[in-house]
């Protein structure tokens, strides 16, 4: 029978200490490749944040010297100021529209394009606004909604209808810039669903085809609905963050009116920051800003974390 | 159960410019078990998506119990699907991945709803029938206790296993395989094949079997189905098909591990000169073709040094395969030969001994170039 | 060499600021002028101005508009120059007192003003012909200006009436105010003054404008789009955009300006236009920018800004022979501004930090009764109470 | 193909898809015809400008000699350029050093990762305003770039590409006796490619259309990038301006951009395929 | 070229808090071929790994020709490695492939830069060396026609042969292989084994190969060193193994497709009655052992039914293997059982069948449920 098992020598075997660890060559090799990134990290991102903490509650204000500690004093200001108030209610007006029409418009626009035979064609229209320069192009919407003259008015009088002030009437500018950031992020969200889409295995959807569900709606639930939960959250929290950061738009076409009508949240930390100096109180507001759209992200990574963690798991 | 029979006629598709399939035709009895055997890329799953409808052939006929297919949509057509990869819904768990072909063609898309589904009714009643059923199925492949599971908790062999179970819970008439053991290790694919040849034993249901292994096609099918390039090339039972392959492709290919091969250029009067003995080959006797000799490693013997009429060999190499070993030999000329032999006599054996090779040219085949295999009859001794 | 790094507003400008720059470096080889980005508007130029001298970037020359020349002088970033004015003696070369105390400050004067404008009415004659109005003899009251505006605007085919044009700070907003006789805070500045019987007037005449006059509640771009489209009959707006104007126009339409209809016998206007002020400490930048400066402002330097613009001379010189001697004769829409002087007054700048905010109170409110979501009383006493929240606490 | 797709739910698709691309298209089309047409004739009641020979040359004339709209792209390409090489320059030895690498600390910058991933953009410019003022930075391409060369979403993106890397990849490679540093570069880098690709298209799209921060940061028209310069020559002529000439320089902002991105459209899509496997 | 011993001393590895290799003793020759066998899981890949220097072992040291290699980083020590998933690096061309390890040893960071580095002198030289080396390499394998191409436009097969070039071309002394020929289908497997075993032949270069097919193992191996949850269980010839396997896994483990069990719960006076005989455990005499009685498909008959001493039993199912066929019993109570037949035999057989089983009690083995095996000796008849 053959031996089992040779004899051990180990009772001999003393140092641990030569030994060579490959955790150890990986660990400084890790240390210089994050040191830079890290250092950057920190004084680019993490540590200005910090200090716009602690400027938050100071009436620090640029090129006047001199910086008072002032408690939360910046911070019921914020609560009690009218127009910071409106600004909150035209940023979530921007966000309700925006978010989920881009991101409804693009999925639905990506799983049509998956299929068509003409999708080069379809994906590259969709993907031009994504691709513009959205100052140049605000100006081409500013003309085509011009109050009376514009493309849009002159069709709507030929199918006649009444013109719509769509800048200039404050029922309808902060719509009116929520259609052209919806205009500029669906494609941008069509072209990370389509990525999403092509990762789905074909075979699944053979499988359903044979287990009856085989086009439509009863399709789209059972495979591609599901499959797509990843890029769902991850479009979700781009859109998100996207359309709490609307900037361009209002600095060009509005610059926040009419009468406040547009003046978001971002512009008016601009304008309160860099225009008017209070940079107390712009970091109240940019903390506050912080808080707020962590808080939406983690709260919708959550409710989709159910429908991702398969993936997660390293799901086949 | 009642099995369909199963009627694939004149079958032609092209990719582009290649012909992937051509002139297919098979008839699979009601069932019985199929196995559609080729090397890669030979059009395997093309036929079996062709059959399923997930594919559409540019020419012939599908028929299921004398029914024609051709405008049948998939999920009419009355058979499951396994696939390779398993395709399980990730997202679902084991018991709803198994449920879904029920759900989808017994519930309407209110009643799927989760809680309005509930308040319906008619709904009700048919969900429980299909968790019975759901229930029944997992039973039969040993899942219950894996149900809440979702596919990426469990094991290759536990999702194939539940891939059977989706395609096995409505009872469909046909099943369709398409290499569904390729992903497993051997010794699972071995016991899963085993399952796949009890469940198929005990629904007779009629099935078609996709796979590049023929030791899998051999041990499951009733009959194989062998395609190459396309073409089917025969159609037998594993037995009669390891006597008489039609062809040298098909015998190569069934004759893994190796098959043995000498090229005859023109046989010397219809016979074949062999380590100074003659091989008569009756078929080509007197026409002079040019061809192969062909035979298995257990068609051949090792015999002493100076054995009458034996080819003078030499060892270069034994592998071990349990009862038996493979001894790999050098002829003259450069030929190289296996014999099977006993794993016990093996052992006698070393690498460079200089032994005798003899063939059973009662079971040696010989194939022209042009045309198909002619068996090579014997002479007096080899 | 001395480099001279200049900062105005209006992107527009370029067409005076370049070719006066290029003439004094042609003049001057030894000094180097080069232009920042012009601001959108004054506001936005001080604003810009005070972050650049946190960095210490600020330009050698600013052309700042009257109305916040003040907090400049507030956060010290000017100094005087009287000093300059009388060694020069300025007085005798076409710089009248009347000019400089536009630019004086408590006594002080901190720069020599560049350009002065005052509000007009540009029309199209072609409308107010259409509209049975005599193009000749536009109303000098404000009632039957708003009736014939109201005309233009019922011609049909997309036609409003008239626009008044806010603008980008409160000029238009005091223009109304002291159309009335009013003012915007009391002499003393210890309180503000626009919520009196002059400015209730004003709010509501605006309101007018747009509920009797056809006035469009839309932005100033699109209405003057309207308006050089042909499409608008009245449009008030500074007399420096005169020459832009023609310009956009061409031949589409006839254009011609008028005087501003009154409110009241003791109406005033403000001034629009800017101060030349320098900003540089370095002593030999300073005196190469007080030579700019000084050419800027010069008969020279004056026959370029007017005829390219519509701003008035703030050098009487300027009117010679040499320069724009019947100028005003050839260019009768030019000439409105000047028979406008007698009633212009300085540009009311307001005391503190928040002069700017306070503008966008003043327009967001005006804008509110332009679209009729706020009364014109109630506006104002909105107005009102923003306005004080935002003066300094000592007052 | 999968047999038995009604004809009657492809028209309806296309006819979505059909009627979302006019609209997305729509505005492109209306900026070239405006840029073609005389100044004058824009606004003149017709539902689309109407080009002419001459109002092109005009548009792309002033746009061209008013603004030094070339300067302006120029800039905008030397802007975005800068950023985008340090920000992968950066981002991928740390990504890589994330996904693959054990290193005392890397729970805590991961931490530190995730977090600025959700740290608006613009929350740390106050004080980073202020730093470059103080060091006298202020209207330069250092203004421009510095801010931005830490890209958090470089970061998470490459090692999330990077975790899916073959570990057995990486250990041949030390077998065959890369060091850790050359396995960055010599194998992580050609292999991110993709990642790369689409990582360019986010951060190019920020930069290049970002009005906020150059409009903080720059005064000096010699330094303004595409966007700011476009907003900047909307503002000349009272914003009513000559809009015929904007929708010039528009057009000549645009198209490089465009044309490139279109270009790597398919890649962009890959890089983010492969970066999700 | 000289190959070296290797040394393995008491390894022990944890993942946490298991256990994943236990005090594992293993001796190579130089130029030997060990097989590392074992079911997944069982730390096959993490020995490797150790070997390698790409894990760092707990306990225990490596050793290979002598010298210790615990200090010695991975590229240091000799050794080649071929991933079972090839690891080949995906941007470059199949030559830099090969010429990897070569460019990365032997020119400094210098010496590698495209243009500079061809202004070196030294590296001129070297480069041609390095190329002449890749150009031998790639001709051993065949690969000479796919030099410039990239491995994503490369098939399995060929993918696997630039894995072996890639670790071939700097000569190492230890050749690892984890599984090289898993992804690779049945026909390429069995043909790429071949290819490996004529290299090693070759270069008889000390090879470690980890596998966990059992045929694999037998067919490529000197010695097969077979693994159990981290534990050393039996290293032997494969012949020997087959023989003698040392406890019931390794002997399941190696009976693939099928082994014959039959629990044992005490032996009546040391001897266990089946189908009216007795078979005498010769070991287990007296002692009252429970345990299993193991014995191989081939090693059982099937003969008539009423033959003496033969456990009566029903055929169920017929597995075609080639020459061979493996026929399913079922015996009294349940029992079943294979037995590997001639094909030719099987032909006469129908499921159904009554028939008597024999086994040869030779070649059977008695598993006692706690400790390692006794052969079981027959007595009589069986
Ligand atoms: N959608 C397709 N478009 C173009 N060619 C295809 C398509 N599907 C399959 N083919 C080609 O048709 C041939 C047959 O493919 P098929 O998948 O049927 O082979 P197979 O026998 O199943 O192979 P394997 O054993 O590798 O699965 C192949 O050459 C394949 O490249
Ligand atoms: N880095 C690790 N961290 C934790 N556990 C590990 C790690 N690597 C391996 N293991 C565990 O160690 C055990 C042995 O793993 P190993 O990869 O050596 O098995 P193997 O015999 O090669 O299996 P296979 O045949 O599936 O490749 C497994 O249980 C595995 O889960
Ligand atoms: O006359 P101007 O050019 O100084 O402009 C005056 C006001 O700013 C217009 O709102
Ligand atoms: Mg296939
Ligand atoms: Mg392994």
């Amino acid at each position: 029978m053959a031996l089992a098992n040779d004899i051990p020598l180990s009772s001999l075997a003393p140092n641990t200490a030569g030994r060579y660890r490959p955790a150890r060559a990986q660990a400084q090799a890790g240390i210089i490749l994050s040191v830079p990134a890290t250092l950057l990290l920190v004084a680019l991102v993490i540590g200005p944040a910090i200090l716009v903490f602690f400027l938050s509650f100071t009436n620090a204000s640029l090129g006047l010297a001199g910086i008072q500690f002032i408690g939360v004093a910046n911070y019921t200001r914020m609560l009690t100021d009218p127009g910071f108030a409106q600004s909150l209610r035209n940023t979530a007006l921007y966000v309700a529209v925006v978010v989920p029409t881009a991101i409804g418009w693009g999925l639905l626009v990506a799983v049509l394009i998956a299929r068509s035979r003409f999708a080069v064609l379809y994906r590259t229209a969709y993907f031009l606004p994504v691709a513009a320069s959205l100052v140049a192009l605000a100006t081409a919407w500013e003309a085509i909604l011009h109050p009376s003259l514009g493309f849009a008015n002159t069709l709507l009088q030929l199918l006649g209808a009444s013109p719509v002030r769509f800048l200039s009437d404050p029922a309808t500018a902060i719509y009116a810039l929520a259609a052209i950031g919806v205009w500029q992020l669906v494609g941008f969200n069509m072209i990370l669903f389509l990525a999403g889409l092509s990762t789905i295995p074909e075979e699944l959807y053979e499988a359903a085809t044979i287990d009856g569900a085989d086009r439509g709606l009863k399709r789209f639930l059972l495979v591609t609905w599901p499959m797509l939960a990843p890029v769902t959250v991850f479009v979700t929290v781009m859109t998100i963050i996207r359309a709490f950061s609307v900037f361009e738009t209002v600095a060009v076409l509005t610059q926040g009116g009419p009468m406040k009508s547009t003046s978001v949240v971002l512009y008016t930390f601009y304008e309160e920051g860099f225009r008017f100096f209070r940079v107390g109180y712009a970091s109240a507001i940019s903390v506050s800003f912080f808080v707020f759209v962590t808080f939406l992200s983690l709260v919708q990574m959550r409710v989709s974390e159910r429908r991702a963690r398969w993936k997660a798991n390293g799901g086949q | 159960m009642a099995a369909l029979d199963l009627h694939i006629d004149d079958i032609g598709k092209r990719f582009g410019a290649i012909d992937v399939l051509r002139g297919i035709c098979l008839r699979v009895a009601a069932g019985e078990f199929v196995t559609l055997l080729g090397p890669s890329g030979c059009g395997k799953s093309t036929l079996l998506r062709i059959i399923a409808g997930l594919e559409r052939a540019d020419q012939g006929h599908v028929r299921a119990g004398g029914r024609g297919l051709d405008a049948v949509a998939p999920k009419d057509r009355d058979l499951a699907f396994v696939f390779q990869s398993y395709a399980l819904y990730p997202h679902l768990s084991v018991h709803d991945n198994i449920a879904a072909p029920l759900v989808m063609r017994e519930l309407s898309s209110l009643e799927r709803l989760p809680v309005i589904g509930a308040l319906l009714p008619g709904a009700i009643q048919r969900k429980r029938s299909i968790q019975e059923r759901v229930r029944q199925t997992s039973g039969l492949l040993k899942l219950d206790a894996l149900l809440e599971r979702r596919p990426s908790a469990l094991s290759g062999g536990q999702r194939q296993r539940v891939a059977l179970g989706r395609a096995m819970v409505r009872k469909p008439k046909i099943f369709l395989m398409d290499e569904p053991l390729a992903n497993l290790d051997a010794a699972l694919r071995i016991h899963t094949r085993g399952e796949i040849a009890r469940l198929h034993k005990e629904m007779e249901t009629t099935t078609i079997f996709v796979t590049h292994d023929q030791a899998e096609a051999a041990a499951l099918s009733d009959r194989v189905a062998v395609i190459f390039g396309g073409e089917l090339r025969q159609v037998a039972a594993p037995a009669d098909l390891y006597r008489e392959p039609v062809d040298l492709d098909v015998a190569r290919f069934l004759a893994q591990p190796f098959l043995n091969e000498l090229a005859v250029a023109a046989p010397i009067g219809g016979g074949l000169m062999i380590g100074g003995s003659r091989i008569i080959i009756r078929d080509a006797l007197g026409s002079g073709l040019a061809g192969t000799l062909a035979f298995r490693p257990e068609h051949a013997t090792l015999a002493e040094k100076d054995h009458p009429g034996a080819l003078p060999v030499r060892v270069t190499r034994i592998e071990h395969a349990g009862i038996d070993a493979h001894v790999f030999v050098d002829a003259e000329a450069g030929a190289q030969f296996v014999a099977r032999i006993s794993a016990e006599r093996a052992r006698s054996l070393r690498d460079g001994d200089n032994l005798g090779l003899t063939i059973d040219a009662e079971r040696a085949w010989f194939f022209p170039s042009n045309g198909s295999r002619q068996r090579g009859d014997h002479s007096g001794t080899v | 060499e001395t480099k001279l790094n200049v900062y105005y507003a209006w992107p527009e400008h370029e067409v005076i600021h370049k070719p006066i720059a290029d003439r004094f470096m042609a003049d001057h080889p030894e000094i180097k002028i080069s232009f920042r980005a012009a601001a959108p508007s004054y506001d936005e130029a001080v604003q810009t101005l005070i972050r650049q001298s946190m960095a210490g970037e600020l330009p050698d020359v600013h052309y700042v508009g009257f109305n916040v020349l003040r907090p400049l002088v507030t956060r010290g970033l000017v100094k005087p120059i009287d000093d300059l004015v009388a060694a020069d003696h300025l007085a005798d070369k076409g710089y009248t007192e009347q000019i400089l105390s536009l630019a004086r400050i408590e006594g002080h004067l901190y720069g020599l003003p560049f350009a002065m404008s005052t509000p007009v009415v540009y029309y199209n004659a072609d409308l107010v012909k259409q509209a049975g109005g005599d193009p000749d003899k536009v109303p000098t009251d404000w009632d039957s200006f708003v009736a014939l505006a109201g005309k233009v605007g019922a011609l049909g085919n997309g036609t409003s009436g008239m626009y008044y044009q806010l603008g980008s700070d409160d000029w238009a907003t005091q223009n109304l105010v002291r159309n009335f006789g009013g003012q915007m805070m009391n002499d003393k500045e210890s309180d503000i003054a626009f919520d009196g019987p002059a400015g209730q007037a004003a709010v509501k005449l605006f309101k007018r404008f747009h509920t009797d006059g056809a006035q469009p509640a839309i932005d100033s771009h699109a209405a003057r789009q309207l308006f050089t489209s042909g499409k608008l009959g009245f449009f008030f707006a500074s007399a420096g955009s005169v020459s832009g104007f023609e310009g956009e126009i061409g031949d589409r339409f006839k254009l011609r300006t008028a005087k501003q209809p009154l409110g009241a016998e003791d109406a005033t206007m403000p001034t629009g236009g800017m101060v030349a002020i320098i900003l540089t400490d370095d002593p030999a930048k300073r005196a190469a920018a007080w030579d700019y400066v000084k050419f800027t402002t010069s008969p020279e330097g004056q026959s370029i800004v007017v005829p390219n613009t519509g701003y008035m001379p703030t050098n009487t010189l300027a009117l010679d022979k040499d320069h724009l001697a019947g100028f005003y004769d050839k260019h009768p829409n030019w000439y409105t501004s000047v028979l406008q002087t007698p009633r212009a007054r300085p540009w009311f700048s307001w005391p503190g930090d928040n002069g700017v905010q306070i503008g966008e109170v003043l327009r967001d409110e005006m804008t509110a009764i332009a679209l009729g979501s706020k009364e014109p009383e109630a506006a104002l006493a909105d107005m009102v109470s923003e306005v004080r929240a935002l003066l300094p606490k000592t007052n | 193909m999968i047999l038995g797709q009604s004809s009657s739910s492809r028209i309806v698709s296309h006819a979505v898809l059909v009627t979302g691309a006019i609209i997305m298209v729509f505005p492109f089309l209306w900026m070239i015809l405006a840029s073609l047409t005389p100044q004058s004739e824009i606004f003149d009641g017709s539902l689309l400008p109407t080009p002419t020979l001459h109002g092109a040359i005009d548009n792309y004339g002033t746009a061209l000699s008013a603004i030094p709209l070339l300067r302006f792209m120029a800039n905008g390409f030397v802007v975005c350029l800068a950023i985008l090489v340090l920000q992968i320059a950066i981002a991928i030895p740390c990504g890589y050093a994330l996904a693959k690498l054990s290193f005392p600390g890397r729970p805590i910058l991961l931490v530190g990762v995730l977090l600025g991933l959700l740290v608006p953009v613009q929350i740390p410019t106050i004080p980073i305003y202020i730093a470059l003022a103080k060091s006298g930075l202020l209207d330069s391409y250092a203004a421009l770039v510095l801010p931005w060369i830490i890209s958090v979403f470089a970061i998470f993106l490459f090692r999330q590409f990077f975790v899916t890397f073959p570990d057995e990849v990486l250990d041949a490679a030390r077998l065959d006796g890369f060091s850790e540093l050359s396995i960055a570069w010599r194998i992580m880098l050609p292999a991110a490619w993709p990642a790369v690709v689409s990582f360019s298209i986010f951060s190019i799209v920020a930069h290049w259309n970002d009005l906020y921060w150059p409009m903080v940061v720059i005064t000096n028209p010699d330094m303004m990038t595409a966007s700011l310069g476009i907003a900047y020559f909307r503002q000349a002529g009272e914003g009513a301006g000559n809009v015929g000439a904007l929708m010039a320089g528009g057009v000549l902002v645009t198209a490089p951009l465009v044309s490139f991105f279109l270009l790597m459209q398919k890649h962009f899509i890959r890089g983010l395929v492969l970066g999700r496997h």
